[in-house]
């Protein structure tokens, strides 16, 4: 008994209303924007309840919305693909974060698979999932400056000694002369 | 297009493995002279010495002669084995050192010796440099009682069983050694799980030891041999094939804990590269690696042989007899040691040691058994 | 002294076989019964461990009369001697482990394997104590070592426990180690390992004339693993902390089988090897050369002394007691030094009355710690108004301890000083008892502690919590100190069996 | 040629023996100390095989390097984690215990020189396996089932002592 | 006990199994070919499913530029995800003469440098379909190993004609290249 | 000719050796080391004798018992010294000083 | 620019999850990789030891992160796709893939049904390739050194079929968006036929010497236990979610390629040997999808239209309208999603790839406590980990 997006919709709405602000149904993948401080219990009520029984969080995006000509749109938005592997029907949920100081609840306690995946969102897009058992830098290393998926993330000249922003082009360094030697017979 | 073969090193192959090859088959031939030549060689001593330097001369070029043989044993081993190894995979192994490879291990074998002798920091230097030879001795020393012929062993020890069991646990130590004074936890752990399979097997190899022991009463190699001879096609009385057939539950038993305790597949724990990434030699390099090699291919040898002594008859054989029947014996032994080991799985610490205690030590008591009351009803 | 062979030596051995049996009857209980209730599982092991003792004991009781043989090919004796102690031994092992059902201390996981110790060291005991051959002592002592080593440190999370464990076998190893090496010395010095083959040896002239420093120094090291299982000074350190870290009714078992098995060693050895025997058999004289009386009186007199003094600074019950067993060995070694079956008597009638009433003082701290979780003795104030009874009980323990006379204590003391007078060792009986006057001290300030102190609490008092079966382990234990004089009677049979040891030898 | 090669190979191992075990009891490496010990064995079996007990010395080997020793490495290596690798031991009461165990020493030798042994007898070389065998069975056939048992409890008390905490 | 023994079974007869498998493959032939030998001697791998010859027809190993052909268009510069090609060129001279490409297409611009680092190409072949005049191609050319990094950096453009095989730079003097 | 007293000689230079380090160490294991060197000394002491005063093998069967012994009291001392590092997580015998005597 | 240098220095210990004062006296910390034999790659792991029994386990990886998604934020779309070989290199046929169906589902393009069909048969194929590897170098994990050259003998060819079709055999840029980038060759579908004919065999041949051996399923039936409930919880996919029981499979669940037209089963782990999600279980269930890929193949070069463009609807310059698609496909290692964020412009405004690895390897510590060491390379091994795609 599979359901499509509407009727998600309208039971989330039945349940919680008003925590829906937004919702695009026509497009290839409708979603649903939740408010922020609502999505814990949504979700909760998306996993127990039966008829939605949504079980599994398979993937969990942030996108960065720059907006350079609107900044008053610019913001953070957090992308849930839910499953439910009972009724085969699947939704989009999405949170809208602001860019600065970007804040949202944990949700691996309702989907252990949340924990990583929020850890990934916080090393690379820098958003701060408050309650995370275990928030720190996944893919970087620990004292990394900045969070490269920003879209205003600018590339730090080096770390720890090692030159880490794109160079100028290796032909041309070899060009002026530069003997760039990998092995051991350098 | 395409790099140029390197020249230098093919004529040195080409000129060299057909001398390889006829070395081999002069050592075949010598080994099955080897009883003539030892008595041409007693009686010269015993014309031109005194007693007591001959018998010293004698001994000294018996344990020359083992020392000698038994280190370029695993010269050809290591060879041999990846070539078992090679062709069970479909591959083709080592080919370009000599004709299909017969070079390689001596290339290899130079490598070591001028590769670089890396000691970690922090390692304990003197126990470091120590425990390999501490290894290969253990492995080594045991073939001082390996009957290769009547009369024809290194030292005639009345106790050589007892021997065997006890010297062989040198090597345990070596091993802890080496694994503690890497100064790595691989290493560590190797060496301290290699102590702990050494010791738990030593006891249903002592048990089964004890079994034959029981049957021919004696300790002495050499009897033990001399118990088999005889009978039927001159096999009959090998020892597998009495007992009511339970000797063939011995022989099996025998050849796990052998496996076992030369640390070969399926219970290479110890050197689990999968998971110790090298077990207790993880920081040797060099030579010292190279004597580890050596060691676990003289042990394999060593173990094989004596299962063909307790079991197989020495070197008494339905149609000749000799010392290269013993050999031939003992080295398809070592092809079922290398056949196994490119089969299976390594088996978990808890596993093995489960192996032990519920497998092999029950069994091993029931051989005892029914050998102790076989014996008690005999004599 | 009959030689016997193995078979015919099995039927002297039944209750050290039956013993034998019962420890692996119990192993295999313990095992069978893994997945069981703890209850009933407490029952499978329990029972079957009661049930060999006693049947040993029942066995140790009957004694074949006028019998006196060397079994297993003259490795241990057989003889009223030995009888005696085997009937000692096994008593304390079924009080002992009837202390260790209610103990809050043991937490009895590992029950079962606590018992087959138990039964392991009840075992050794009695070889030890009847080994007449130097590898049979050293095998014995050795047992009974390892098994009490580890039941010292059966409470592997608690420190102490271990610490003392660690401590005693430390000590243990050393001092059996040198006993090993005067041993071997011995053996190199006779040719034998039979004590009574090594006593004919160093009967003949040309051994005395010759080994006189080197008996000395076979002396001295052999002692050190005697004394270290009677405790007596010098080697006595490890007495009172194994004491206090042991689980108390381990103690309890320490304080009286190893040491009486001690007291046996050394009368086998010394007795048996070292002094040849008077015609009539009620006396001995010394073989070899060196004076080894004059050395047994003067540790004992010194292991008396720093005994009393040593538990007058105490303030832990247990190790008050383990100093107190440190005297209580001196005294008794006092029997040992006037070389006469009179002396052998005075000590196991000291012994039996000891295993009473130190028995009874451990059961007594048990019962308070159990309630009080302490062994401090400032925490046995106002014991008196929680447990009168209990408090009287050990009133009579205690005083017998003393040597107070309408109690079993001065009787032991008194049996034992009178044969010391009768030796002509006036000045050693008198030693011992101003060694008594001091006992009298600190066991007094125990009583004091609980009888005044902190009566004046004006709070109102919970009766002692006090388990049935320890209430009548307690009044079996104390009633024969009280009636101490009908021990008379069970004394002239002891005196019987001792004639029969003298005839051994 | 007869008595010179006894001699040397007996002067070699009682330099060793004495050398491993002061190492055993001076050196400041516990570890080094424990591997020690396998020179101190070995040297007492070379002894075993000199004064011909051969099956002795095996025995030695088997039990003391296959088993002790082998538990006191592991002793050794659990009780000092590897990342902890200063095994270092400060050593206390050295002066006073060097002097006793001088004067112990003394004293032995002083002894075992002066005193006569009778050394009557000298059993011949050969095999002693079966003599010791046969001794086990039938004199010592006691002290053999003594040595049974207290290998089961010593067994049973260590593994009781050594299993895990949780279940106690 | 029954399942002692059943497990005793399987064990040893799943064994027995596995070691009749690696001993019926110890003698059957080897499915490995010598590199670089005599049998196979431009150590090209002959593949027993893909018929010969016929493997290595749309291998993409090594890039060849055949610049002569090259009209400076830039296309597989802009579409190189990995930006290993750099190419600069001059405007040409409306008074030189007129050069047309192999397929007549006129060429209007000089090339003037046409790097390719092969150390940085990712052999997507991206920058081969765009090609309008096919001048840029992937060889079946494996073997370019170099022990000097700087030696991967292939120099294309050429004051004169390039010989046309093999592709590889004249000098190894980076500097000295680098001047033309 | 090594005599007898060469052997003694050794065996007590062992037993002295072993006593020293029993008097002076303080970590445990290392003072079971030097009790394993106490009981090799008397093994020493056994052999010879057998070998030059008793004439029969009553010596090495002693011997044979003590290593049975020495082997059972390393374990239940190893198994106590792993017990109480547990605890104390140090095995010098200085900080197993809760009970002072 | 150079103002972001402000990283702090770390100490040398803030590296290990677990410190060492913290540290009961048996336990021991051991760091297995990044350079270790059986960690799949440059995977770090920390445990904490207690003898051989492991007391936590805690990954560490990142040591092969590339931040594909920020390279993919600066090149066109077409040049996204040798990125997604990347992720996962030994499945690559299907990264490409699910990209272009992402991309496709963002522009809206149907391909043909010759593309559809090669799509399936290369996607099957390298799914076979891919569980040859996982399955061979699992049998090396676990000591068997053979299978894993048996089964590197029998991916060889699939890699040659590869290699005969789009010149590469690791990094095949051959899907693209809205096509491929070659058609099939001659014979290339006869030959391939040849290969699956003689490929079954080894399948049962791959049984005998490891899937069944006592050792073999000793060692790793009881091992790693994942409940169902678990793993639906960390969203496990592929073989490792199947393997738990759980029927599961996007090819039935949300058909693409055309897949909804072959007939085959969905393997799942029954517990054979021991408690059902075992190691063994999702082992097994790989070795039965070879199986089903086999059948899949079959029928796909059976249906396959003999003549049609598979550049068809490939589009000359791929410039999405605004918007966002979440396309997935079932790679080898289960669910490979690609979320792909269109501004309208010529480069993906987002590219955000959910990994199946990356959330299998986040069960690991759960399922590591308790187990052995010699358990952690089975684990590892069973949960069949890529770190380019973990790291991506």
């Amino acid at each position: 008994m599979s359901l499509d997006a509407a009727a998600v919709q309208q039971r989330i709405e039945a349940k919680f209303p008003g925590k829906i602000t937004s919702a695009e149904l026509e497009v290839t993948d409708p979603f649903l924007v939740i408010d922020n401080a609502a999505i814990v219990e949504v979700g909760t009520f998306l996993r127990d309840e039966p008829e939605l029984a949504f079980d599994m969080l398979h993937c969990h995006s942030a996108v960065d919305y720059l907006e350079l000509k609107e900044p008053e749109k610019a913001r953070i938005e957090v992308v849930l693909h839910l499953t439910s592997l009972k009724h085969r029907h699947w939704i989009v949920l999405k949170v809208m974060l602001p860019r600065d100081n970007p804040k949202t609840p944990t949700l691996e306690n309702i989907w252990p698979t949340a924990n990583w995946h929020e850890r990934e969102a916080y090393d690379l897009f820098g958003i701060e999932f408050e309650g995370h058992s275990d928030l720190r830098r996944i893919f970087l290393p620990e004292d990394w400056a900045g969070h490269p998926l920003r879209k205003d993330w600018e590339w730090p000249d080096e770390w720890h000694g090692i030159a880490v922003k794109p160079d100028e082009k290796f032909s041309q360094r070899a060009m002026e002369g530069e003997n760039i030697g990998v092995g051991p017979f350098d | 297009m395409g790099l140029k073969r390197p020249d230098l090193e093919t004529k040195i192959s080409n000129l060299l493995s057909p001398l390889v090859v006829a070395g081999a088959g002069g050592a075949l031939v010598l080994i099955a002279l080897v009883p003539q030549l030892a008595a041409l060689i007693r009686e010269q001593l015993q014309a031109n010495l005194s007693p007591t330097a001959a018998a010293v001369a004698a001994s000294a070029i018996g344990v020359g002669a083992t020392v000698f043989l038994v280190g370029q044993l695993p010269v050809f081993l290591i060879w041999f084995e990846r070539k078992v190894a090679a062709h069970i995979q479909d591959r083709l192994g080592p080919m370009r050192v000599g004709w299909h490879g017969v070079l390689q291990s001596f290339a290899d074998g130079i490598k070591l010796v001028f590769k670089e002798d890396i000691i970690v920091n922090g390692a304990d230097r003197f126990l470091f440099k120590l425990a390999p030879f501490l290894v290969l001795m253990g492995a080594f020393s045991a073939f001082a009682v390996l009957p290769w012929h009547t009369g024809l062993v290194v030292s005639d020890l009345n106790i050589g069983l007892l021997y065997v069991v006890a010297i062989t646990s040198l090597g345990s130590i070596g091993l802890l050694m080496a694994g503690w004074a890497s100064n790595n936890k691989y290493a560590l752990y190797g060496g301290m799980r290699s102590a702990a399979q050494m010791v738990s097997y030593e006891i249903p190899t002592a048990i089964v030891i004890l079994s034959v022991v029981v049957q021919v009463g004696s300790l002495n190699l050499q009897d033990v041999i001399s118990a088999q001879l005889g009978g039927f096609g001159n096999f009959a009385n090998w020892h597998i094939f009495r007992l009511y057939g339970l000797n063939v539950i011995g022989f099996v038993l025998f050849f796990i804990c052998g496996l076992a305790e030369t640390n070969r597949s399926p219970f290479d724990i110890p050197e689990a590269e999968s998971e110790l990434v090298a077990g207790f030699h993880t920081e040797y390099s060099g030579i010292r690696f190279g004597l580890f090699f050596l060691a676990e291919y003289g042990a394999m040898f060593f173990v094989a042989g004596l299962t063909v002594v307790l079991y197989l008859g020495g070197w008494s054989g339905p149609f000749f007899e000799g010392p290269l029947v013993f050999f031939i014996k003992t080295l398809a032994l070592v092809f079922v040691q290398m056949w196994l080991r490119w089969t299976l799985p390594r088996l978990r610490v808890d596993q093995l040691m489960a192996l032990c205690w519920k497998y092999v030590i029950p069994f091993a008591f029931l051989v005892l058994l029914v050998a102790a009351l076989a014996s008690a009803g005999a004599s | 002294m009959e030689r016997l062979d193995t078979i015919s030596s099995l039927q002297y051995f039944v209750p050290e076989i039956v013993l034998v049996f019962t420890l692996m009857a119990v192993l295999v209980c313990d095992l069978v019964s893994k997945n069981r209730a703890p209850r009933e599982r407490r029952l499978l092991i329990v029972i079957p461990s009661l049930i060999g003792l006693v049947v040993a004991l029942s066995y140790s009781l009957q004694g074949s009369e006028a019998v006196s043989a060397g079994l297993f090919h003259n490795m241990v004796a057989f003889d009223g001697f030995g009888q005696m102690l085997r009937v000692i031994f096994i008593v304390t092992s079924i009080f002992v482990l009837l202390f260790t059902l209610h103990s809050n201390e043991l937490r009895l996981v590992h029950h079962g394997e606590l018992l087959v110790l138990l039964l392991t060291v009840t075992v050794a005991l009695i070889w030890m104590a009847n080994s007449i051959n130097l590898l049979m002592i050293y095998l014995a002592l050795e047992t009974v070592s390892v098994a009490s080593y580890v039941m010292v440190g059966y409470l592997k999370t608690d420190r102490l426990s271990n610490e003392a464990s660690l401590k005693y076998i430390l000590f243990g190893a050393v001092s059996t180690g040198t006993m090993l090496f005067g041993l071997s010395l011995l053996y190199g010095l006779t040719g034998s390992l039979d004590l009574f083959e090594i006593r004919s040896a160093l009967s003949s002239q040309e051994v005395v004339a010759s080994s006189g420093p080197a008996l000395m120094v076979i002396l001295v090291l052999v002692l050190a693993g005697i004394g270290f299982k009677m405790a007596t000074v010098p080697f006595h350190f490890w007495c009172p902390d194994v004491y206090t870290g042991a689980p108390t009714p381990v103690t309890a078992f320490l304080s009286v089988g190893p040491k009486v098995a001690g007291f046996a060693v050394l009368i086998r050895f010394f007795y048996g090897g070292l002094a040849s025997p008077s015609e009539d058999g009620a006396s001995w004289a010394m073989v070899g050369s060196v004076d080894w009386q004059t050395m047994l009186m003067g540790i004992s007199v010194i292991t008396m002394t720093l005994g009393n003094v040593g538990a007058l600074l105490q303030t832990n019950m247990k190790r008050l007691l383990a100093y107190s067993s440190i005297a209580h060995a001196g005294y008794i070694m006092m029997g040992a030094v006037v070389l006469s079956g009179e002396g052998i008597q005075a000590m196991l009638a000291y012994m039996i009355i000891y295993l009473f009433m130190n028995l009874g003082a451990f059961l007594v701290v048990i019962v308070v710690h159990n309630d009080v979780g302490s062994f401090d003795i400032k925490d046995y104030a106002g014991i008196w108004r929680r447990a009168p009874l209990l408090t009287i009980g050990m009133g009579i323990l205690l005083f017998s301890l003393m040597g107070i006379p309408p109690f079993a204590g001065f009787l032991a003391k008194w049996y034992i000083f009178s044969v010391v007078i009768d030796a002509g060792l006036g000045w050693f009986a008198v030693i011992g008892g101003l060694n008594s006057a001091i006992g009298a001290f600190y066991y007094l300030k125990i009583l004091k502690t609980m009888f005044i102190d902190g009566s004046d609490t004006p709070e109102p008092s919970t009766p002692l919590a006090l388990q049935p079966l320890y209430a009548g382990l307690l009044l079996v234990l104390i009633v024969p100190n009280i009636i101490g004089l009908l021990l008379w009677g069970y004394l002239d049979r002891v005196t019987e069996f001792s004639q029969k040891l003298l005839d051994a030898m | 040629m007869e008595t010179l090669g006894p001699q040397i190979i007996f002067w070699a191992f009682a330099a060793l023996m004495l050398g491993s075990a002061f190492i055993v009891v001076h050196g400041k490496n516990l570890v080094r100390s424990a591997f020690s010990l396998l020179a101190t064995f070995f040297s007492a079996a070379v002894f075993y095989v000199m004064l011909g007990a051969d099956f002795l010395a095996g025995v030695q080997l088997l039990v003391y390097v296959g088993g002790i020793l082998t538990l006191l490495v592991f002793g050794v290596m659990l009780t000092n984690r590897i990342y902890n690798l200063n095994l270092e031991t400060q050593t206390f009461q050295v002066l006073p215990g060097a002097l006793v165990s001088l004067a112990v020493f003394v004293i032995l030798t002083t002894v075992v020189v002066r005193t006569p042994w009778s050394q009557s007898a000298l059993i011949e070389d050969g095999p002693t396996t079966p003599i010791i065998g046969r001794a086990l069975m039938t004199e010592y056939v006691l002290p053999f089932e003594i040595a049974s048992v207290l290998l089961l409890v010593a067994l049973l008390g260590a593994a009781m002592l050594v299993r895990r905490r949780t279940d106690l | 006990m029954k399942e002692y023994f059943a497990d005793l079974f399987a064990a040893v007869t799943s064994i027995a199994k596995g070691m009749g498998i690696t001993l019926a493959h110890l003698f059957t032939k080897n499915e490995t070919q010598q590199y670089l030998s005599e049998e196979n001697p431009g150590a090209r791998w002959q593949s027993v499913i893909v018929p010969e010859g016929l493997l290595q027809d749309r291998s993409r190993m090594r890039l060849h530029v055949k610049i002569e052909d090259c009209i400076g268009c830039k296309q597989c510069e802009k579409v190189c995800p990995v930006d290993c090609i750099d190419i600069t060129t001059e405007k040409r001279e409306k008074t030189d003469a007129p050069i047309f490409a192999a397929d007549g297409t006129a060429v209007k611009q000089k090339v003037v440098q046409f790097d390719i680092d092969m150390s940085l190409c990712c052999y997507c072949s991206l920058c081969v379909y765009p090609c309008p005049t096919e001048c840029i191609v992937m060889t079946p050319e494996y073997e370019f190993a170099e022990t000097v990094k700087s030696e991967f950096l292939y120099r294309f453009a050429k004051e004169t004609p390039a010989p046309p095989e093999p592709p590889k730079k004249e000098t190894s003097d980076p500097v000295a290249a680098g001047g033309s | 000719m090594i005599s007898l007293e060469h052997y003694l000689i050794v065996a007590a230079a062992l037993f002295s050796l072993g006593l020293y380090g029993v008097l002076t160490r303080k970590n445990a294991i290392n003072v079971l080391m030097s009790i394993e060197l106490i009981f090799n000394s008397a093994n020493i002491n056994l052999i010879a004798f057998s070998r030059f005063v008793s004439g029969d093998t009553e010596g090495q069967v002693f011997a044979l018992f003590v290593i049975v012994i020495a082997a059972c009291e390393a374990a239940v001392a190893l198994a106590i010294i792993m017990s109480l590092y547990r605890i104390l997580k140090d095995v010098s015998l200085d900080e197993a000083s809760v009970l002072k005597g | 620019m150079s103002s972001q240098t402000q990283y702090k220095d770390l100490e040398p210990d803030e590296a290990y999850a677990f410190k060492p004062e913290d540290l009961e006296p048996d336990e021991m910390i051991l760091n297995m990789g990044p350079q270790h034999p059986s960690t799949h790659g440059v995977l770090r792991i920390e445990l904490k030891t207690d003898g051989e029994i492991v007391k936590d386990a805690q990954p560490h990886i990142g040591y092969l992160h590339r931040n594909f998604e920020k390279h993919a934020e600066n090149i066109d779309y077409q040049g996204v796709i040798p990125f997604t070989d990347r992720m996962d290199y030994v499945g690559s046929m299907n990264n490409s893939l699910t990209y272009a169906v992402a991309v496709e589902k963002l522009m809206e393009i149907e391909v043909n049904e010759r593309v559809q069909s090669i799509r399936v048969i290369t996607s099957e194929l390298q799914r076979i390739a891919s569980h040859l590897l996982a399955l061979g170098t699992y049998g090396m994990d676990i000591g068997a050194f053979t299978p894993f050259l048996h089964s590197f003998r029998e991916r060889e060819k699939i890699l040659d079929l590869f290699e005969w079709l789009c010149g590469a055999r690791l990094l095949y840029n051959y899907n693209w968006i809205g096509g491929l980038s070659h058609d099939l060759p001659n014979q290339w579908t006869d030959r391939a036929k040849i290969f699956l004919d003689q490929f079954e065999p080894v399948i049962d041949e791959l049984d005998n010497l490891l899937s069944y051996n006592k050792i073999f399923t000793k060692r790793t039936a009881d091992v790693g236990i994942i409940p169902p409930e678990r793993a639906v919880g960390y969203a496990l996919t592929g073989p490792n979610l199947r393997g738990s029981g759980i029927k599961w499979d996007i090819r039935k669940e949300d058909p693409y390629c055309g897949y909804e037209k072959y007939e085959f089963d969905v393997p799942v782990g029954q517990g054979r040997y021991g408690p059902i999600g075992s190691c063994w279980d999702r082992y097994y269930v790989r070795v039965e999808e070879m199986r089903q890929s086999v059948r899949i193949t079959r029928q796909a070069i059976e249906q396959m239209p003999a003549e049609g463009d598979v550049r068809e609807t490939v589009p000359k310059r791929v410039k999405p309208k605004p918007g966002e698609a979440y396309g997935r496909t079932e790679a080898p290692r289960g669910e490979l999603g690609f979320y792909v964020v269109s501004d309208g412009g010529l480069i993906p405004y987002r590219v955000k790839g959910r990994s199946p690895c990356f959330v299998a390897m986040s069960i690991f510590r759960e399922i590591a406590k308790g187990e052995m060491i010699a358990d952690m390379i089975a684990i590892i091994g069973s949960l069949d980990i890529v770190l380019g795609e973990i790291d991506r």
